[in-house]
């Protein structure tokens, strides 16, 4: 169930009207340095109410808003799948006040996390379907949750082939390198892993920016095929036209947005691409929607 | 429809009779409205000053009945300009710190007097917003459901009033919960809720009116929608693709002269944006709420610096879009505009709705 | 059609037909009674909508800072010496204007039409001071007798009517920032009340804020202030926010016989050293 | 700066300046005391604080 829909639920049976700016409270369970340059944590998050985890459930492709009383709230994309049960996961990139204060934290420090927010990847839409995961840089939290959720034994006959494009600056940069390492053993997944470039002579996987390696790597378009695409605006731009040459329609491109946001939940008017809000009718969007709206990301 | 009349003489003692189960608000001069006074004759201090503002009445003060326009529209009274929203301790020795917990606010029953009929219009937009499917914002609802609207029918309306293009107009009811109209030694009033009901029950208001009342209404009401002579065309707004509009050359022009103030989001009664803050004092650490503007930069800047909305010309833009298409197309209840006309009035450089709407609806898209 | 607003028209048609500037900064008919709004022509067509009236009361400086265009502008005097301080502060190079100068005799108080606004009662540089050609004949300065009188009148009050003055001017201030933004002087990026890291001021309703924010902009406008008035004739509650600048603007003249935008040579006095320079505050 | 201060009702004594080198450790220990006199005997700006309410 989601947020809005069991607040709502709530609000009926209990009748008192339920507040959606109120954080869950969470306690930090763990922290690891995500990227060599320690730009990214990742930070596991532990509801201090067992009823609230059951409350939170979510699906891959949404966010919250990281709530730290005094400082304020973020909102980052749930990294952890909904088949990861006893925590949530997120990673963080240290760049505002925010996100700094949230890097010196420590495991045991209380905080607050709202949602889940926003929409999701088409998971009915993806069902029998070949799935093509396309990400760069440390816009890969949402995709990674896609990834374990479809590699779950209970899910992953329902998707058919999947691949992954994931590339970053360098091998250091990588978001969840040893997951990306395990996925490359297994034969149910393509793996196609890319540096931007390396010192490191021993690097055995790709070369190259996204958008090239896409043109080289990702399969050709066909009406049972559908790209997930998730990176930074630079990469976004030149994916687009990569997977356009292979055929890809426009509504089986499917992006997720960030836009600066504050409540997450359509009310405080900053986020929006013409009458969508990307908080809240996105952030996942076909190209099909986009194509339809002012390019105001 | 059930007609009250209320002589002008009955007024005062009513209004403190329905003191005792409302808190009242209504237009006062904004000279009477504080309790500090220490101007001293500076004739732009706002104690000389001879505006109007929508503030609380006090035991002995009266809602101004005279037809005041005034410069802020009352949406402050329900979604104030600043608002607490949750608050916590940050102090670790206390045993539920780093929760939020709501603020407490009272939301015991409350009448605004002498409100607009084109504001109470703008305050059912307001809250399209507010109170959705999927979310409720409790700090508006709240507000908004304690609250009964006792309207002020426009005899006289100003210059600026092109309330009757925006779907709007002088006597207009939506969104009140009594219709007052100024008959010279009477108001006669139109009872349209319950809640307005009640409200003139708790002020012993119960004399019902005749017939000829009511045709006095009609014709008053004639004289103030002729009387308002701006006409803006909002015809085809609708059936314009967003993304003609939004691509129009005009928009250079239009936002040359802007300064990116906020004044005419923060006078509009329709303007709901808002930002959320955090302060802390010592170990006490609150969340609130503040009006945005979509004319400042910072309303859009991500982190990372980039700015979807960083040049003038596009925030300029984003304004007139959400009011006059965006919000047309989303609810399909108007524009978001209810020709008030007090950002035509306060905008420093004369950048006017009124003719912006009229470039939009007659644009034409070459093909 | 009066003959200082056709030859306004004139002159900006002519500069543009001749290539000396891409366009020209000026006023047109506002679409309310006496109002004007700043207007860009960019074609000799286009000048046809400048008129020159007693309601051109914003300070059109403050709409060429950063350009990278060959600008023409109308300056009536205040306008110039912001002018004068854009080109001083290198926020735009003397050889990108085609200034046409206009002799001002006053605007009027948007509410009050009858009266001169406060800001040009006292003002003795109705001619522009820095101008490549002049629409009209220079009109005869003002001789005031005691320009800085109202300020004299809040200095001798004791301090807690001091506080009380300031705290009562500023009770109706919605934080629009329209003072700021209409300033020719306020072209920060980031205005220190935007800031985030670090956050100087709060952004709430608070009247601690507001006066934080009042103080430091007046400050930051030291010996830099034409006293042009635009800031008051954008504030859309009619604060009276000149009462800050006002002060620092007669510190300047008396300290350092100083008056902002008269000379594209010198720099201002907070922007320079000088051994003369007053320093009985340094202990 | 200071003048400003006293303008609007504040005492033009919280804000002083010293031109002290680093060797005039004497000098520097002196202004110190008395900036902190001065302000001692003004007591806390208790209007300029910001209330939270």
């Amino acid at each position: 169930m989601q947020y809005h829909e069991q607040l709502r639920a709530r609000e009926i049976e209990g009748g008192e009207m339920v507040n959606p700016y109120m954080p869950y409270p969470v306690r930090i369970d763990q922290i690891e340095i995500a990227t060599e340059d320690k730009s990214l944590k990742t930070f596991r998050f532990v509801f201090l109410n067992k009823a609230d985890e059951e409350k939170f459930a979510h699906k891959a492709g949404q966010f919250a808003e990281l709530s730290i009383p005094g400082q304020g709230e973020i909102p980052i994309g749930i990294a952890s799948s909904p088949t990861e049960k006893g925590f949530v996961k997120f990673t963080v990139f240290k760049t505002g006040v925010v996100t700094s204060y949230l890097h010196n934290m420590k495991v045991g420090d209380i905080m607050g996390i709202r949602g889940p927010l926003g929409n999701w990847y088409p998971w009915d839409k993806l069902e029998g379907k070949n799935v093509v995961i396309i990400g760069g840089g440390f816009a890969f939290t949402t995709l990674r949750a896609s990834i374990v959720y479809m590699l779950d034994p209970a899910n992953r006959s329902k998707f058919g082939n999947i691949d992954v494009i994931y590339g970053a600056r360098s091998p250091g940069m990588l978001l969840y390198r040893d997951e990306l390492y395990e996925w490359e053993k297994r034969d149910d997944i393509n793996m196609h892993i890319t540096v931007d470039s390396t010192s490191d002579p021993d690097w055995k996987y790709n070369v190259g920016f996204v958008p090239t390696v896409v043109g080289q790597k990702a399969p050709k378009a066909d009406p049972d095929t559908f790209a997930i695409v998730c990176g930074p605006p630079i990469m976004i731009k030149f994916t687009q036209p990569a997977l356009e040459s292979l055929g890809y329609g426009q509504n089986q491109i499917i992006m997720s947005l960030e836009n600066r946001m504050k409540c997450g939940i359509g009310m405080c008017g900053r986020c929006n691409i013409g009458k969508e809000l990307v908080c809240k009718d996105g952030p996942v969007f076909t190209l099909e929607q986009l194509n339809r709206t002012p390019r105001e990301y | 429809m059930k007609v009250i009349k209320i002589e002008k003489k009955e007024w005062t003692g009513g209004i403190d009779k329905s003191r005792g189960k409302y808190l009242l608000f209504g237009p006062v001069k904004e000279s009477d409205s504080e309790n500090e006074k220490s101007c001293v004759g500076n004739r732009s201090c706002p104690a000389d000053s001879d505006r109007y503002i929508f503030k609380q009445l006090f035991a002995d003060q009266f809602p101004e009945m005279g037809g005041v326009d005034t410069v802020l529209s009352p949406k402050s009274l329900i979604f104030p300009q600043t608002e607490k929203m949750l608050q916590t301790t940050l102090d670790t020795s206390v045993a539920d710190h780093h929760i939020m917990k709501r603020v407490d606010t009272d939301y015991s029953p409350r009448a605004v007097i002498g409100i607009r009929p084109y504001d109470a219009r703008a305050l059912t937009l307001v809250n399209l917003n507010f109170d959705t499917e999927d979310y409720r914002d409790p700090y508006w609802c709240d507000a908004y459901e304690a609250t009964t609207f006792i309207g002020l029918a426009v005899n006289n309306p100003s210059e600026f009033d092109f309330s009757t293009s925006m779907g709007s107009s002088p006597f207009g009811e939506e969104g009140l919960d009594v219709l007052l109209v100024d008959n010279g030694d009477e108001f006669i009033a139109k009872v349209i809720t319950d809640k307005g009901q009640a409200f003139l029950d708790a002020a012993g208001f119960s004399k019902v009116a005749d017939e000829s009342a009511i045709k006095e209404i009609e014709r008053l009401k004639a004289a103030a929608e002729k009387a308002i002579t701006a006409k803006v065309g909002t015809g085809n707004l609708k059936r314009r693709e967003i993304l003609e509009l939004h691509e129009a050359p005009f928009w250079n022009d239009i936002a040359f002269a802007c300064i990116n103030c906020g004044t005419c989001t923060f006078v509009c009664p329709t303007c709901w944006c808002f930002d959320i803050q955090d302060e802390t004092k010592g170990k006490s650490s609150v969340r609130f709420r503040n009006w945005d503007s979509c004319m400042f930069p910072l309303f859009t800047l991500h982190g990372s610096g980039h700015n979807p909305r960083g040049e003038k010309v596009q925030r300029v833009r984003q304004r007139f879009m959400h009011k006059l298409k965006y919000f047309l197309d989303k609810y399909d209840q108007g524009t978001m505009c209810v020709g008030c006309g007090r950002c035509v009035q306060s905008c420093p450089v004369n950048i006017d709705i009124r003719e912006v709407c009229n470039i939009m609806n007659s644009y034409e898209p070459e093909r | 059609m009066d003959s200082l607003t056709q030859k306004i028209r004139d002159i900006a048609s002519d500069i543009l037909k001749e290539g000396k500037v891409e366009m020209v900064v000026g006023f047109a008919k506002g679409t309310l009674p006496m109002t004007t709004k700043p207007y860009m022509a960019k074609t000799p067509e286009q000048t046809e909508n400048f008129i020159w009236d007693r309601h051109c009361t914003l300070n059109l400086a403050n709409y060429i800072t950063g350009r990278k265009e060959k600008i023409g502008i109308i300056a009536k005097g205040c306008d110039s010496r912001n002018i004068v301080n854009n080109i001083v502060e290198n926020k735009i190079s003397r050889d990108q204007l085609y200034i046409i100068g206009v002799p001002c005799s006053g605007m009027v108080d948007k509410k009050s039409p009858d009266t001169l606004r406060d800001n040009c009662a006292t003002c003795t540089h109705r001619n522009p001071v820095l101008y490549d050609v002049m629409a009209a004949e220079p009109v005869e300065e003002q001789k005031i007798e005691d320009p800085f009188a109202d300020v004299k009148a809040i200095e001798a009050m004791d301090k807690g009517a001091k506080w009380g003055y300031f705290q009562e001017l500023l009770t109706s201030c919605i934080r629009c920032y329209a003072c700021r933004n209409a300033c020719p002087l306020c072209y920060c990026p980031t205005c220190f009340v935007d800031e985030s890291g670090p956050q100087w001021v709060g952004k709430g309703q608070n009247r601690t804020d507001i006066q934080t924010f009042h103080l430091l902009r007046a400050f930051h406008c030291a010996g830099r202030c034409t006293d042009c008035g635009a800031c008051e004739a954008a504030c859309p509650m009619d604060i009276h926010v000149r009462a800050f600048t006002r002060k620092l603007n007669k510190d300047a003249l008396e300290l350092f016989g100083w008056e902002a935008g008269l000379d594209i040579t010198k720099r201002p006095p907070l922007d320079t050293f000088n051994p003369d320079d007053p320093n009985d505050f340094i202990k | 700066m200071a003048n400003l201060f006293e303008h609007i009702g504040m005492e033009k004594e919280r804000l002083q300046f010293s031109w002290i080198s680093s060797a005039e450790a004497g000098k520097f220990a002196k202004v110190a005391t008395e900036v902190a006199n001065t302000i001692e005997a003004l007591g806390p700006i208790d209007k300029f604080v910001k209330k939270t309410d």
